[in-house]
């Protein structure tokens, strides 16, 4: 493949085109996360970058013509994403259902998150032997990455996290914005009994 | 005579099987009990009280043909037999799930609902923090000679900064690294922080813009001595 | 509200139109499922379940005149869905974050679908040894439910899966609509390699 941009002259050219946009949506529309440039040409098997970019834009440019309750994105850093405009979010937040997690790695990944950069031994230590499993199934979500060998592991959220919350993903700014929303839930909570929960 | 235009008797079933030479082929021999059906045509030939010697041969011949196919098929038996088939069980190929986006319940409040919980654990072990990996001495650099000078750097950037402003008022650090080239603006970066960690200054920085702020706090003393005359 | 259909006579009601059509796709967009007329009405905000349908089919419509890898389909039972075209499944099903089947344990999924009711203990013999991991896995995921103990324990498809394949839930029709589908499969893929992945 050239990295050459398409030319509208051919026809041919202009249905590879249409696939290669379709490819994109495609993969927005299943990540439900925003990617990066590297991401979407390996999925739109361009090698170039400047085309990957060309057609991404063309995508919002696309989407922002239809009258769609979906939109695509440009995030900072050349990253792309697909999500529902924020006019229709309250109207139908009623129909997720699913959470991402169960309680016990959900738990396993809130304290990563408050405590990070933390070692893995310092989490397990906390959470308990069984918090290995929830460690595997955060690394295979791409929630949390891991640094280093042994016991000197070092866990930290990714920036697919911060983007899943809406959070800071500088490691302090992201500590400051949990502390605060963490304060307040503290404050309505206190005459409330704790969640006597404590399985998986 | 009504007796010669009968057929004869071993022209009726069952002994017919013996007789219709032409269907020998197609019958199953292990329907046919030979020894059956020769001991009624004997006993039928005797009640007759007439020996009929050529039905008698052909009698012969076909059990003897039926016996050969039952030997046969018997010797055939013998061979090893085809390996038992196995049980055709058609498995249906794979139906990949249709993939679809689907918003997750989990919110931020969900995350940090159960923080709280986890957080009681805590106290029993308090949290170590990782300590930071540094690399190996020996790949630090060789520190530059005006880092060794520390002090002396620390007194002239002090001086300059009291001329630029006085106690408490605010200076950017664009401003005062204005018109340097970078590696000046680091170096001097880094006596700033010596001085503030000193308390001579004081480091302020917004959280959302880049600019950094410096106040003077420190009495114009730099170790015991003045840096300017009062 | 009324049941009479929007008049295009107003301006005003066309703009309302449309806005109620944004309503069901950002409905569909989240749900990630089937959802019924019931349900979409209660989206849209509209009483009349005619006009849901009429709008459900408009965004049905709408979509597959759009050069898109997403589609809508309409699926027995009145109940509708958003979900990515299968010709992209392959290109970007690594990209999503729902913890996916390999070929393997979707292989048992199949054949329990197209044998149920069937004992555990039958699937195990054409399955093979591991397939106990696929049970579990299929389990786990809600997929199918097992009923009884022991050697007797007997397998079924459940409720969900046939929502998520859009497949009626009667188990006769089902293994109708099924044997259409499998053809189906079959015939797209005698060109075509063998599935690569033949892992858990």
């Amino acid at each position: 493949m050239t990295t050459n941009e398409p030319s509208q002259s051919e026809p041919e050219s202009n249905e590879k085109l249409l696939h290669q946009l379709c490819l994109l949506e495609a993969g927005l529309y299943v990540a439900g996360r925003p990617l990066d440039l590297k991401t979407l040409a390996n999925i739109s098997g361009s090698r170039s970058k400047k085309k990957v970019r060309k057609l991404a834009k063309m995508l919002v440019e696309d989407y922002s013509n239809r009258n769609s309750a979906i939109e695509i994105l440009e995030l900072e850093g050349e990253r792309f994403v697909m999500q529902l405009k924020a006019d229709f979010t309250g109207k139908v937040r009623k129909l997720s259902t699913r959470p991402l997690l169960s309680a016990g790695p959900l738990k396993t990944l809130s304290y990563i998150a408050f405590r990070q950069p933390i070692l893995q031994t310092q989490v397990i230590e906390v959470r308990g032997n069984h918090s290995y499993k929830h460690l595997k199934q955060l690394e295979d979500m791409e929630l949390i990455a891991r640094e280093g060998e042994g016991r000197r592991k070092v866990l930290k959220t990714t920036q697919f996290f911060a983007d899943f919350f809406g959070l800071n993903n500088d490691i302090r700014a992201m500590k400051r914005q949990l502390k605060t929303i963490f304060k307040d839930i503290e404050k309505t909570e206190t005459q409330e009994n704790p969640s006597e929960e404590n399985q998986n | 005579m009504v007796q010669k235009t009968k057929k004869p008797f071993y022209f009726q079933p069952p002994l017919s099987i013996l007789f219709e030479i032409h269907r020998l082929e197609k019958i199953m021999p292990w329907d046919v009990n030979i020894a059956y059906l020769l001991t009624m045509f004997l006993e039928e030939m005797e009640l007759q009280g007439k020996v009929d010697f050529r039905a008698s041969g052909v009698a012969l011949d076909s059990s003897s043909t039926i016996y050969l196919k039952k030997t046969k098929l018997l010797l055939k038996l013998e061979e090893p037999p085809p390996p038992p088939k196995a049980v055709s069980q058609f498995v249906p190929p794979p139906m990949f799930l249709p993939l679809r986006y689907e918003l997750s319940s989990t919110t931020l409040d969900n995350l940090l609902n159960v923080l709280d919980e986890v957080l009681r654990a805590e106290t029993i072990r308090p949290p170590r923090m990782p300590e930071p990996i540094l690399p190996t001495p020996e790949i630090i650099p060789p520190l530059d000679l005006y880092l060794l000078q520390i002090e002396d750097n620390m007194k002239t950037l002090f001086a300059q900064l009291r001329q630029l402003v006085g106690t408490g008022e605010l200076l950017t650090f664009s401003k005062l690294v204005a018109g340097l080239d970078k590696i000046e603006a680091v170096k001097t970066f880094i006596i700033l922080l010596f001085l503030a960690q000193r308390g001579k200054i004081g480091l302020w920085q917004e959280e959302e813009m880049e600019e950094l702020y410096i106040t003077v706090i420190g009495d114009p003393v730099f170790d015991d001595k003045r840096t300017e005359p009062i």
